[in-house]
Order: C-alpha cells, then sequence, then structure tokens
C-alpha cells in the first residue's frame, strides 16, 4: 500500500484537472467530483495509517527528476508515523470542509471554481504531508500559498479581499526566501535534501553545529510566515476575508500548521543545536501570548479566531521548540479538529445573520441550537477543559516545559491559556447569549441546512474524543506512536492539570462575569485601561509599523530607482546617442561648408558668373550691334595707337 | 577734288548711318541706316576706283555687286519686318527680344 | 550526414519570404497562411531534430560542413547540441506562435510576414553556425528586420525606438566583430571555425583572454540586456507590436547568454574566473534592481519588460556560478524565460488589443469579466514568479543551488538573488491585483473574452511551461552532456 | 565749279542722311532716304561714274526707297509719331560713332594713297558690260543666284500664310 501513497495527493490534482478543464460550467459535477476525489484521499489515507500502525518503520519513496552527473535532485515520498496522523488528519478536515461548503458557499457565481481551488490546496496540502524531502516539500509549500491566495482572494471584487490575498503571498514569501536560502544551505552542507539522510547525518555529527543551527533557523523562517509566527503573523487575520470554509481549512486547520509541520520535521536539527531551540521555544511563546492579547479586544469574530489560531500555532512552535515533539503534533491535530469546528460553527453564524461583527449579534443560542451547543463544546476544548481533547494535547504541552525545566515559558503558556480561555468565552457569550443586541439580524437568523450542521457535529464529537488517543495513562497512545527517537511517555503531571483546568476556568468564569452576568462592566475595564486596550485593538500597530518600515520605504524605492533608471542610465544612452548625434552634426556642417562647399562653391561661381553674364544677352540687337562696334573701336585703336 | 575728300565724306556718312542703326527703334528705320551705310561704302568703292586704279574700274564693279546686295537685304529685311509686323504688332526692335537665352 | 536537418530550418523561412514577396499585395489571407506554413515547417523539423538528438553525448550533431571562402578560412559549418537543441526549438514554436499571432496585423503584412521569416531565419542562423563568420552574418542579418519590425509596426515613439535598439545592437556588435579579427590572427593556422578556435583554449595567454572577452562579453551583454546595458528593451518591447515583442524577449534575449556559452565562456574560461565576480555583481544588481524597477511601472509591457531584466540577471548570475548546475540552471531559464515572457506579451497584447491601453491603473476586476484570460493570465504570472511546478521555478532553483555552491559567487550575492524573487512575486501579485481583481472597473463591460485563436498561441507555451515545471527531466537530458563537458573544456 | 558742285552734295547728302536717322516720322526720313541717294548718285557722276549714278538712281532710289515706304506704310499707318523713335542708348553711340569717326579720320591722316598719276579711262557701260561678262563673270551669276533667292526668300517670308 505505502508505494502507492502519491495517490493521496493525485486525486485531488485529479479532480482539479477535471474541474478546470472539464466541469467548470457545471456547479453539481464539480462539487461531487471534488468531494469524492477527497473522500477517496481519506479513504486511502486511513489505509496508510493502518498500516504505519502495524509497522511504523519509515519508509522513503523518490523518483528521479533532476538528474546530472553533477547534480541531482529526486522527487521524494516519505511516510512516518506522523505522516500517516497528518494525511488522515487534513483530508478528514478537508473533506468536511467540503461537505459543508456545499450549503455555504451554494449559490455562488464561481462555484465550481471554489471547489477546483480546494481540490488544487487538497492536492498540495497532503503533497507537502508526504513530502519526503526538504525540497519536494517547499515546491508543495508554495503551491499552498499559491491556493491560499486564491482562495483568500476568492471574492476578489471586495478590495480588501484582494489585497489580503496579496498581503498573504508576500508575507509568507518573505518566510519563504529564508526557507530557501535554508534549504541551500542545507544542500550543500549535507548534499541531499531528503530528510532521511540529512537526519543520518545530523545524528551521526556530520554536519557542523553552526551550520546546522543557520540552515535550521532559516528553514524555520518558512514555518514563521506559513504559521503566522511573529513577526509574520500579520497576514493570518486579513486573510479572513476569504470565505469562512477557507478560513476553517487552510488558515486554521491545516495550511498554517504547515509550519509546525516543517518545525516538526526539523526536530533533529531543533534538538541538536540548542540555540535553534531557544529561537523557536521563544518565538513560539511570544506569538502565543501576544496574539491572545490581541484577541481579548478584538470584535470581528473571524478575527478573534484568527489571533486564537496564530496563538495557538505559537503553542505549538513553543511546544517543539522545547523538544515536546510528540506535545506539539499533538496539539496539532486536536486543535485543527476544534478550530476547524470553531470557523464552521463561526461560518455558520455569519450564514445567518450576514455580518462578523460580534456587537451586532446575541441571543444566537435560541435559534441555531446545533451551531451553538458545537461552538460551545469547541470552546470548551480550545479552553483545555476535562476530559475534552483540548486539555490533554495543552496538557502535554505543559508537561514538556515542566519537564524541560522552562518555567518562564510555562508561566507565559498558562498566561495565554487564562486568556484563551477568556477570549474564546467572551465570544460564546456575546454570540449565542444574552439578548439581540440587532433586533432585525436575530430575527432573520435561523439554524444552517443539514449539510452544514452535520460536518459540525462530527467535528465537535472529534473534537471531544480526539484527544483521548494522548491521555497519559495509555500505555499505546499517540505518544507511543508519533515520537522523535524514543517513545515519549508523559507521566501524569496532576499538579499540571489542576493548574491549568483551574486557569482555564477562572479565565471562563471572567468572561462569565462581564459578559453574561454583566457584573463587571467591558466598557469601564476598557476606559480604565485605556492605553492598553488601544494597543492591543490595533493589534500593537505591526501593520502600520510594516507599512512605513517596509512597504512605503520600497515603493518610494522603487519610484526612485525607475527615475534613476529613466534619468541616469537611460539618460546617458542618450547623452551617448545625442553627443554622437552632435559630432556628425558638426561632421555634417564641415561636409556642407568645406568639402560640399568646395564642389558646391565652383558651381555657385559659374552660376553668378554666368547669372551676370546672362544679363549681357539683352536680346536687344543694337546692343549687340553697339558691342561690335566698341569691339572695332578697340581693335581700331590697338592696331593704329 | 582729293581723294581724302572722298574718303572723309563716306567717312561721316558711314558714322551717321552706324548711329542711326544704333539708336533707331524702328526695324524700318535700321535698315534705311544700314542703306546709308552701304551708300558710304560705294562712295569709297568708287573714289577708289577714280584714283587709285582708273584703268581696271574693279571699284565700280564691286560697287554693283554691293548695290545688288543691298537690294537683296533691303527686300529680305522688309519681309522679316513686315512677318514681325503681322505676329507682334509691332516692329519696335528693343521689343524684338525673344530669341533671347 | 544524410539529412541537412539545420539548413532546412534556417532557410526554408527564408524560402517563404520569398513566396510571400512573390504574393500579390491584397491577398492578405494567403500571405498569412503562407507565412504560418512556412513558419511551420520548421517547427516540425525541430520536434524531429528533439527527437533524435542523442542526449548521451555531448558532440555537436547534425553537423554540416562545407567549404565557403576557404582561403580564409571560412565554412559553411553548422551544428547543434544541447544547447542550441532547446534554443533552436524555442525558436521555432516562437516564430509560429507569434506569425499566427500577428494575423490581425493591418497595415503592410506583405512586408510585415516578409520581414518576419527572414527574422526567424536569422535567428535559426545563429544558433545553428559554428563558423564565426556565419554567425556574424547570421547575427547582423537578424537585425535589419527587427529595426524594421520595430520602426515600421510599432507605437508612437517607434522610430526612437528602433534606432535605440538597432545602433545599441550594432554597438556591441562592432566589438564582437574586433574581438573575431584578433582570434582570427591570433591562432596559427588562421580560422574562423568555433570548435578549433575553443580547442585552442588552453594557448591562450591569461592577458589576451582578460583583454579579448570583455570584447564578447559586452557585445552579449547589450543583448542580454544585462544592468546597466538594458535600458533600450523597455523601449523596445513598448514601441514593438505584440508578436515582435514575443520574440524579442523570447529569442533575441537567450542570444547574448547563448553566445556567452557558446564563445564567451569556453574560449575564454581563466577571463571568465577572472570576471566572474563583476559579472555576479551584474547579476544581482540586474535582478534586485530590474525586480524594483518593475514595481514602480504603471504601463504593463514595461512592467513585462523590466520583469525580462531581472529574469535574465537570474541567467547571468547561474553563468557566474561557472559550475554545471549554475549554467543548466541558465539554459533552463532562458527556456523557461522565452515560454513565460513569451506568453506574457502575448497576453499584453491581447488585452492592449481590446482595451487599447496598457496602463495597469487604468484596469481593475476584470477576473470579473474575462475569467478565462485571467485564468490564463494567473498561470504564466506565476510561471514567472517562480511557482513550483512551472518552467521558472525548476531554473531559479537551480541557479540558486549552482551559485551557491560555486567558489566563484559569494553567497551574499545568492540572498540577494532570493530576495528577487520576493520583490518578484512583489510586483507580479500588485500586477495581477490591479488588473484582474478588486471591483470592476464597469469601463471595461465591452471587452471581449479571449478567441481561439489566441488560445491557440498560448497553449503550447502553457503546456511547456508546465511540462518543464513537473518533469523537467526532458529538457536536463538534453542538456546535461553537453554542459558537462563545456566545464571540462573550460578546464574546471 | 567740281568743287562747288561736291560741296553742295556733300552737305545735302550728309544733311539728308542726319534727317534720316534723327527725325521721328519714318514716312519723312524715307523721303530724305530718296534726296540723300540722289545726291550720291550726283558724287558718282563727279567722280565719272556714270552707269554706277544711274544703277543709283534706278536701284536705291526707285526700288529700294520706294520699297521701303511701301514697308512703312504698310506698318505704320503713319502713326508713329506717338512712338519714341530713339532707343535707350543715343549717347553711348554719339561717343562709338564720334571715336570712330575720329580714328578713321586719324587713320586716312596717316595713311598714304598711291593715286595715279593718270585721270584714266572713263569706262562706258559697254567695257562694264564685257568686263562683267568676261573676267568677273563668276561673281556676277554668283550674286544674281543671290538675289534671286533673296527675292524668293523675301516672298516666302513676307507671304502671309
Amino acid at each position: 500500500m505505502l508505494p502507492y501513497s502519491w495517490l493521496i495527493p493525485a486525486l485531488p490534482l485529479l479532480s482539479f484537472v477535471l474541474i478546470v478543464f472539464f466541469l467548470i460550467r457545471s456547479n453539481k459535477a464539480s462539487s461531487y467530483t471534488s468531494i469524492a476525489a477527497i473522500l477517496g484521499s481519506l479513504a486511502l489515507s486511513v489505509a496508510v495509517l493502518a498500516e504505519v500502525l502495524g509497522n511504523p518503520q519509515p519508509q522513503e519513496f523518490a523518483i528521479n527528476w533532476i538528474f546530472m552527473e553533477s547534480f541531482k535532485l529526486p522527487m521524494v515520498m516519505y511516510i512516518d508515523p506522523l505522516t500517516a496522523v497528518m494525511v488522515v488528519m487534513v483530508s478528514l478536515v478537508a473533506s468536511l470542509i467540503q461537505i459543508y461548503s456545499l450549503g455555504y458557499m451554494h449559490g455562488d457565481p464561481r462555484f465550481a471554481r471554489y471547489y477546483a481551488y480546494m481540490s488544487l490546496f487538497a492536492f498540495s496540502m497532503l503533497g507537502l504531508v508526504v513530502a519526503g524531502s526538504f525540497f519536494t516539500m517547499f515546491i508543495f509549500w508554495e503551491l499552498v500559498g499559491l491556493t491560499s491566495y486564491l482562495l483568500i482572494g476568492f471574492w476578489f471584487e471586495k478590495k480588501i479581499a484582494s489585497d489580503a490575498g496579496k498581503k498573504a503571498f508576500i508575507t509568507t514569501k518573505i518566510g519563504d526566501f529564508g526557507f530557501l536560502i535554508g534549504l541551500l544551505v542545507m544542500f550543500f552542507a549535507a548534499g541531499t535534501l531528503n530528510m532521511a539522510e540529512i537526519f543520518d547525518k545530523v545524528h551521526h555529527h556530520e554536519i557542523a553545529l553552526g551550520t546546522i543551527t543557520a540552515a535550521g533557523l532559516l528553514m524555520f523562517c518558512g514555518a514563521i510566515g506559513k504559521s503566522a509566527q511573529f513577526p509574520l503573523h500579520v497576514w493570518l487575520p486579513d486573510a479572513m476575508e476569504g470565505p469562512t470554509p477557507v478560513s476553517a481549512l487552510i488558515h486554521a486547520a491545516t495550511m498554517v500548521a504547515a509550519g509546525v509541520y516543517l518545525t516538526a520535521r526539523l526536530m533533529p536539527l531543533v534538538i541538536t543545536s540548542h540555540t535553534m531551540a531557544m529561537v523557536v521555544a521563544i518565538i513560539g511563546a511570544f506569538t502565543a501570548l501576544m496574539a491572545a492579547s490581541i484577541g481579548l479586544v478584538q470584535n470581528d469574530i473571524k478575527r478573534v479566531l484568527a489571533y486564537s489560531t496564530i496563538s495557538q500555532l505559537g503553542y505549538m512552535i513553543l511546544a517543539l521548540g522545547m523538544g515536546g515533539y510528540t506535545a506539539g503534533t499533538f496539539h496539532l491535530m486536536t486543535h485543527a479538529c476544534f478550530k476547524a469546528l470553531l470557523f464552521l460553527g463561526a461560518g455558520s453564524v455569519i450564514h445567518a445573520v450576514h455580518t462578523n461583527d460580534i456587537q451586532e449579534m446575541g441571543g444566537l443560542g435560541r435559534k441555531m441550537k446545533t451551531t451553538a451547543a458545537t461552538f460551545f463544546i469547541a470552546s470548551f476544548s480550545i479552553a483545555g477543559i476535562f476530559p475534552l481533547s483540548g486539555f490533554w494535547s495543552k496538557d502535554e504541552i505543559f508537561a514538556v516545559a515542566w519537564e524541560g525545566g522552562h518555567y518562564i515559558l510555562l508561566v507565559v503558556a498558562v498566561l495565554a491559556a487564562f486568556m484563551t480561555a477568556f477570549y474564546m468565552f467572551r465570544l460564546c457569550f456575546m454570540v449565542f447569549t444574552g439578548k439581540p443586541r440587532d433586533q432585525e439580524k436575530y430575527d432573520h437568523a435561523r439554524e444552517s441546512p443539514k449539510n452544514m450542521t452535520i460536518p459540525l457535529v462530527i467535528l465537535a464529537f472529534l473534537s471531544i474524543t480526539v484527544g483521548w488517543v494522548g491521555i497519559p495513562w495509555l500505555k499505546h497512545g499517540y505518544g507511543s506512536f508519533v515520537f522523535f527517537e524514543h517513545p515519549h511517555h508523559v507521566a501524569p503531571n496532576y499538579i499540571l492539570m489542576v493548574i491549568s483546568t483551574i486557569v482555564a476556568l477562572s479565565g471562563i468564569y471572567l468572561a462569565y462575569l462581564m459578559y453574561y452576568k454583566g457584573s463587571i462592566s467591558p466598557v469601564k475595564m476598557a476606559e480604565r485601561f485605556k492605553r492598553i486596550y488601544r494597543v492591543l485593538f490595533n493589534k500593537y500597530y505591526f501593520d502600520e509599523l510594516y507599512m512605513a518600515t517596509i512597504i512605503e520605504p520600497t515603493y518610494r524605492l522603487t519610484e526612485k530607482l525607475y527615475k534613476f533608471d529613466l534619468g541616469v542610465i537611460d539618460w546617458l544612452v542618450n547623452f551617448f546617442g545625442d553627443f554622437t548625434v552632435f559630432l556628425s552634426w558638426i561632421q555634417e556642417r564641415f561636409d556642407t561648408y568645406v568639402v560640399d562647399g568646395a564642389v558646391n562653391g565652383l558651381g555657385y561661381t559659374i552660376r553668378a558668373f554666368g547669372g551676370g553674364l546672362r544679363r549681357i544677352q539683352t536680346g536687344q540687337l543694337q546692343n549687340y550691334a553697339f558691342v561690335i562696334f566698341l569691339g572695332l573701336v578697340v581693335f581700331i585703336l590697338l592696331r593704329f595707337l | 577734288m582729293t581723294l581724302y575728300h572722298y574718303l572723309i565724306l563716306s567717312a561721316i556718312l558711314f558714322v551717321i548711318g552706324m548711329y542711326g542703326l544704333l539708336t533707331r527703334r524702328n526695324a524700318v528705320g535700321v535698315l534705311m541706316s544700314i542703306e546709308l551705310m552701304f551708300n558710304a561704302a560705294n562712295i569709297n568703292f568708287v573714289a577708289f576706283s577714280k584714283f587709285i586704279t582708273p584703268n581696271e574700274f574693279i571699284g565700280q564693279i564691286f560697287s554693283i555687286f554691293v548695290i545688288t546686295i543691298a537690294a537683296a537685304e533691303a527686300a529680305v529685311g522688309l519681309a522679316i519686318v513686315l512677318l514681325i509686323y503681322r505676329n507682334y504688332k509691332g516692329i519696335e526692335v528693343d521689343n524684338i527680344n525673344f530669341m533671347k537665352w | 550526414m544524410d539529412f541537412p536537418i539545420l539548413t532546412y530550418m534556417t532557410f526554408i523561412p527564408l524560402l517563404g519570404m520569398i513566396v510571400v514577396m512573390f504574393t500579390r499585395k491584397e491577398s492578405v489571407q494567403l500571405i498569412r497562411w503562407e507565412s504560418a506554413f512556412f513558419s511551420f515547417i520548421p517547427l516540425v523539423l525541430s520536434i524531429v531534430m528533439l527527437a533524435k538528438y542523442n542526449g548521451s553525448v555531448p558532440d555537436f550533431q547534425f553537423i554540416e560542413q562545407h567549404e565557403w571562402i576557404p582561403s580564409i578560412g571560412i565554412s559553411y559549418f553548422m551544428g547543434a547540441d544541447g544547447i542550441s537543441v532547446p534554443m533552436l526549438f524555442l525558436t521555432a514554436l516562437l516564430s509560429f506562435v507569434s506569425i499566427v499571432a500577428s494575423f490581425n496585423i493591418q497595415e503592410r503584412v506583405k512586408e510585415y510576414f516578409a520581414f518576419f521569416l527572414l527574422l526567424e531565419t536569422g535567428m535559426m542562423g545563429v544558433f545553428c553556425a559554428l563558423d564565426f563568420f556565419l554567425f556574424y552574418v547570421f547575427w547582423e542579418v537578424m537585425l535589419v528586420p527587427m529595426y524594421f519590425l520595430i520602426g515600421v509596426w510599432g507605437g508612437p515613439r517607434k522610430e526612437y525606438a528602433a534606432i535605440k535598439f538597432f545602433l545599441y545592437t550594432l554597438f556591441g556588435s562592432v566589438f564582437m566583430l574586433v574581438g573575431i579579427l584578433v582570434l582570427y590572427f591570433a591562432v596559427e593556422p588562421h580560422t574562423l571555425n568555433m570548435l578549433t578556435l575553443i580547442e585552442y583554449n588552453s594557448t591562450y595567454t591569461h592577458a589576451f583572454q582578460i583583454v579579448l572577452f570583455p570584447l564578447f562579453f559586452i557585445a552579449f551583454a547589450i543583448k542580454v540586456p544585462m544592468w546597466p546595458f538594458h535600458t533600450w528593451l523597455p523601449d523596445a518591447h513598448v514601441e514593438a507590436p505584440t508578436a515582435v515583442s514575443v520574440i524579442l524577449a523570447g529569442i533575441l534575449l537567450k542570444m547574448g547568454l547563448y553566445g556567452l556559452l557558446r564563445i564567451g565562456y569556453p574560449m575564454f574560461p581563466e577571463a571568465a574566473v577572472y570576471y566572474a565576480i563583476p559579472i555576479g555583481v551584474i547579476a544581482v544588481i540586474g535582478i534586485v534592481y530590474g525586480a524594483l524597477v518593475s514595481m514602480a511601472q504603471k504601463d504593463l509591457k514595461k512592467l513585462v519588460a523590466y520583469s525580462s531584466v531581472s529574469h535574465m540577471g537570474f541567467c547571468v548570475l547561474g553563468l557566474a556560478a561557472l559550475s554545471v548546475t549554475g549554467f543548466a540552471g541558465c539554459v533552463f531559464q532562458m527556456f523557461s524565460h522565452g515560454c513565460l515572457t513569451g506568453a506574457m506579451f502575448l497576453l499584453v497584447g491581447i488585452l492592449y488589443d481590446r482595451a487599447h491601453t496598457r496602463e495597469i491603473a487604468a484596469f481593475g476586476g476584470l477576473g470579473v469579466k474575462l475569467p478565462l484570460y485571467t485564468g490564463i493570465f494567473t498561470l504564466f504570472a506565476m510561471g514567472s514568479l517562480g511557482l513550483p511546478g512551472l518552467s521558472g521555478f525548476v531554473s531559479e532553483f537551480m541557479i540558486f543551488i549552482g551559485a551557491f555552491g560555486s567558489s566563484f559567487v559569494p553567497t551574499w550575492m545568492v540572498v540577494l538573488a532570493v530576495l528577487g524573487v520576493v520583490l518578484t512575486a512583489g510586483y507580479i501579485l500588485r500586477m495581477v491585483q490591479r488588473i484582474f481583481l478588486g471591483p470592476f472597473n464597469t469601463k471595461w463591460e465591452g471587452l471581449t473574452e479571449i478567441n481561439g485563436r489566441e488560445i491557440f498561441t498560448l497553449v503550447p507555451l502553457g503546456i511547456l511551461t508546465i511540462l518543464v515545471g513537473v518533469y523537467p527531466k526532458p529538457l536536463v537530458d538534453i542538456i546535461s552532456a553537453t554542459l558537462e563537458n563545456l566545464i571540462r573544456v573550460m578546464g574546471m | 565749279m567740281f568743287d562747288l558742285a561736291f560741296y553742295i552734295l556733300a552737305v545735302l547728302i550728309l544733311g539728308s542722311a542726319l534727317m534720316v536717322v534723327t527725325l521721328r516720322n519714318i514716312f519723312h526720313c524715307a523721303l530724305f532716304l530718296v534726296l540723300c541717294m540722289f545726291s550720291i548718285a550726283g558724287i558718282y557722276i563727279l567722280l565719272e561714274a556714270e552707269f554706277i549714278a544711274a544703277v543709283q538712281v534706278l536701284i536705291y532710289v526707285g526700288a529700294v526707297t520706294i520699297l521701303m515706304i511701301f514697308a512703312v506704310m504698310l506698318t505704320h499707318q503713319l502713326t508713329g509719331k506717338t512712338i519714341r523713335q530713339v532707343n535707350d542708348q543715343p549717347i553711348a553711340a554719339l561717343f562709338i560713332i564720334s571715336s570712330l569717326l575720329v580714328l578713321t579720320l586719324l587713320a586716312l591722316s596717316k595713311t598714304t594713297w598711291e593715286v595715279a598719276s593718270s585721270s584714266g579711262v572713263s569706262p562706258s557701260a559697254t567695257e562694264l558690260g564685257r568686263a562683267l561678262m568676261t573676267v568677273y563673270v563668276l561673281p556676277f551669276e554668283v550674286v544674281s543666284v543671290v538675289l534671286l533667292v533673296a527675292l524668293v526668300g523675301a516672298i516666302v517670308i513676307s507671304r502671309g500664310d
């Protein structure tokens, strides 16, 4: 079965090609083709997972892609337990979201194209996951970037959407800049880009530590861009301009997790290089805290979720930075489920009220029971309430920090967890409970159709149960399947469990007080911490900062350079041209007046002379006679005198 | 009367004819002046014949030829004058410059 | 050699030109189809040649050699190797595509196609010729029709652009001519046979190479065009008619690089090493500068033109690397850029034919009105942006690998070049956004979708772009042996 | 007696010649031309050339002058008064003729003529006729042909189509 794993990404690609070339006019056919393909991939993925469960030894398959005497670059597929888990997770979430989209995107004029993009995304993402060399991965890495771009800008008539797409592409491209250079460094350090071979070389210390750190950090830049880590996190909130299922699939569950996945793949390097590990962990921790704090005050439902995503991704990166391979990937998996659920729930709400602003919602729980219930489940999960899946994965991260002695990072993580619980329940209470703030919108709201709610229910089920595979008491759980170097068994740490539960509950309780009971007024709080509030509300002014320090100067530079091009280089060219023309002008003058002048001058002289002489020939007979006689007189004079 | 008298007479007559030739606008007048010059020449011929070769009278023979040529000249000249007059409604010599260039 | 395929490929267009010239001026339709036919035959022949080319040996193939002017050692010597075979195919393809794309030319149709066919002969000849004299003849033959094609059928400033192009190139050619003559008299016995001259490369002294290499380099750098010799390019592109831009960007720019690969580098290997750093600097400046200046453009065609400067910079960087990978990346980039930029110019031309403006700011939201056109445009835009799966990525990556691993190019240059990729993404996306995305500008309500003939011209380029991007092995097989040999010849 | 006759004739000749070249009325000019010719005939008689004198009267006075008068009448309708008869170079002409006259007279004065001593014979018309038909027969015939040609030419030219 494993050698045919390439079929997993290939099926959606087939679907993409079919839709683009044949089915673009048929909405039904294209959506069903796409869903069928992703379901096929899901089935294959499950088969692969089953096989890998039986034999967890990593396997590598390669074909020649560029093959020269002195340069070889194969396409590699690499199947190990992490891959197996990831393909299942990706194809599962993708299938659910594609089904959900049947309802959400219903009636969109570019419905077929939406499914084409979705298929292309599934292809790229699955390809990225099964890739076995960093080069292969980079190819799919860029392709998911493209599909992300296309899907963010799906409603490109909105300028803000197309702007967001461009921003996402370019911001991640900046990360890829590092990634690509990292690839080059790695290629020349290890002589290959195959993951297995690189890990082998790293393991046997065949590569200098400095090189490992450099290559690793450079490649990690790609992860920073893709997973929206500080300082390249700015694109993700804007990316929410895309259709909500897209946000759920790409910008919450799968694509943004690619950065985490890459970091996980770089684990041997992280373990080897302490510097790299520290950088990764600090970036993760900082991002987790920063994004969560921004999330506290945002009013756009999707943006809150976006900052939540950034924060959770920070968690994963933090975990990986601390060496928690199992913890990071475990959280990646659980997060995919509950974050997809949250987004789909948000989509369901938006579908009902046609607004993103939570200040115009309220009381919707009474009308949208399924949505509300699943949303609450997901919120509990992300807040880390026992025994939902978020609890187990988050707990594992805390445990890693605890075991590794990273107490500062632990405090940061706990703080972020508190904020997460607070803003999630702020969202829940404001949207689903209390009085409707906008009566008209409330009146029009109704529960979404079945093909939207069924994925919600499935995801809710997963949000509860998926974490159970990693319960610490389990002997053969997640940690004994997906691990790095040796199975990771965290002893159940009851202190941490209690702390995390207390923190989560206190966050929820604060939200309850402020937004359900209203005993603490959010407005007053905002008044009181006005300065902090404003900074948070404006997302620490990152966009403005980048605008002022990078984008605007670049534009100005381009204008200057163009002026330089026209004014200096082209001017020089034209100057030489004109100068030559001037020289030839002088030469021409010389030619005209001196060389030609001599020739023409002779002609002119003769002509002028003749013109003068012509006057003598008057045609007057008597004039001639006069001259004749004058001649006679002269003759006689000469003869006789 | 000596030869000189005749020669001087003929010289004066010749220059008078020349004056006419040079100044007359009327073509007929020009022809007349030419006749005067012919006659001046004839006087010379006859005078030389009388005083220098009195026995051969070659001068007289020549003057007969000259008179003949003068008659022919007058005939052709006047015919041309008539033709010009018919074509140009005028016989002013200084207007007849169409052969110029 | 049983069948002189190269001669046929080179001179059939010339025959076509003669036939066109003997056709009545009024039979426009006939002239068009004649030209298409006579450019289609070389295309077929080039495909045959691709199939018959044996990529496992580095030797020249399809060789034809006849005495021409034996007293001064000039022969009619043609042959193709792994560098010229892809270029010949590209030339044949783009010529055919351009001629089909020129069917909408309305004025002086006969002269237009006659010049176009002559141009094709010149281009083919340059890639085939292995004798310096022959090479130079074809090199110059190409200029004349190009001059007229820009100068007669061009835009508002066509005379300026045509003269600038012509003089600039001629300026370079003169240097090359001097170089050729010096070489001719430097070797004993005097010869103009390129292969012989390359064989002698070890006998050239260091100083000789140092002095002679720049002569050729300037000629080729102007043609590429490398920074700072690039300013003729935007003018020529903007003024030239669509099909001529395609040829200009697709083939003519490649000739400079081809010349360096065929002449400059193998003949003067020591000079190539000596000048590696300056060439690398020029390349990197070209990449970054071209990309930044592209970003500032308001005219769509000018943007694409400046992007060529940037993309050609990558090629030059690959050359400066002096490694098989770098060279291979360069050849790949030549091929890929030929397809991509050719298609981009076709697309710009298609839009211009309909909208009669190329100002980027005048458009907006065309994606709503022209979904198919937008899709195709985006495909090629992504190709020039270096998206994996399309040809641009393969070449750029190979160039980076080549340059990064090269001991002749410092690392910081590669880093800057990679930065160029980010900038490229910037201007390409900005352009796509401003033309196709955002709110629909209702001024363009009357625009019609791309038609069948236009799609027909774009399809082969699109297929090649994707094919080379997804599966570069066939192209690699053609070029690799030659390039390995080239490096050996250079003594690296 | 002969001297007096010569001077009278000379005065008549020069006077009438002056009139011919200066008078405004071309018809009067013609009349003075007749007078001039007559006087010249008188000079010929003084020079003992009677035949020439007769020919002079016949041809000049009888033929040429009449021809001219006809020409004047045919061309001018006698209205020539209104038209300026002198062109714009009389002064130059005067200069020329005076200098020519002076030079001629100077030349005359410097020349010594071999004047025959004998007064010679005065040839009769018979002798002249014989000479013309014997010694000078060829020029005579040529001149007659010239005259014939000239007359035919004159007719051809003046023939009004």
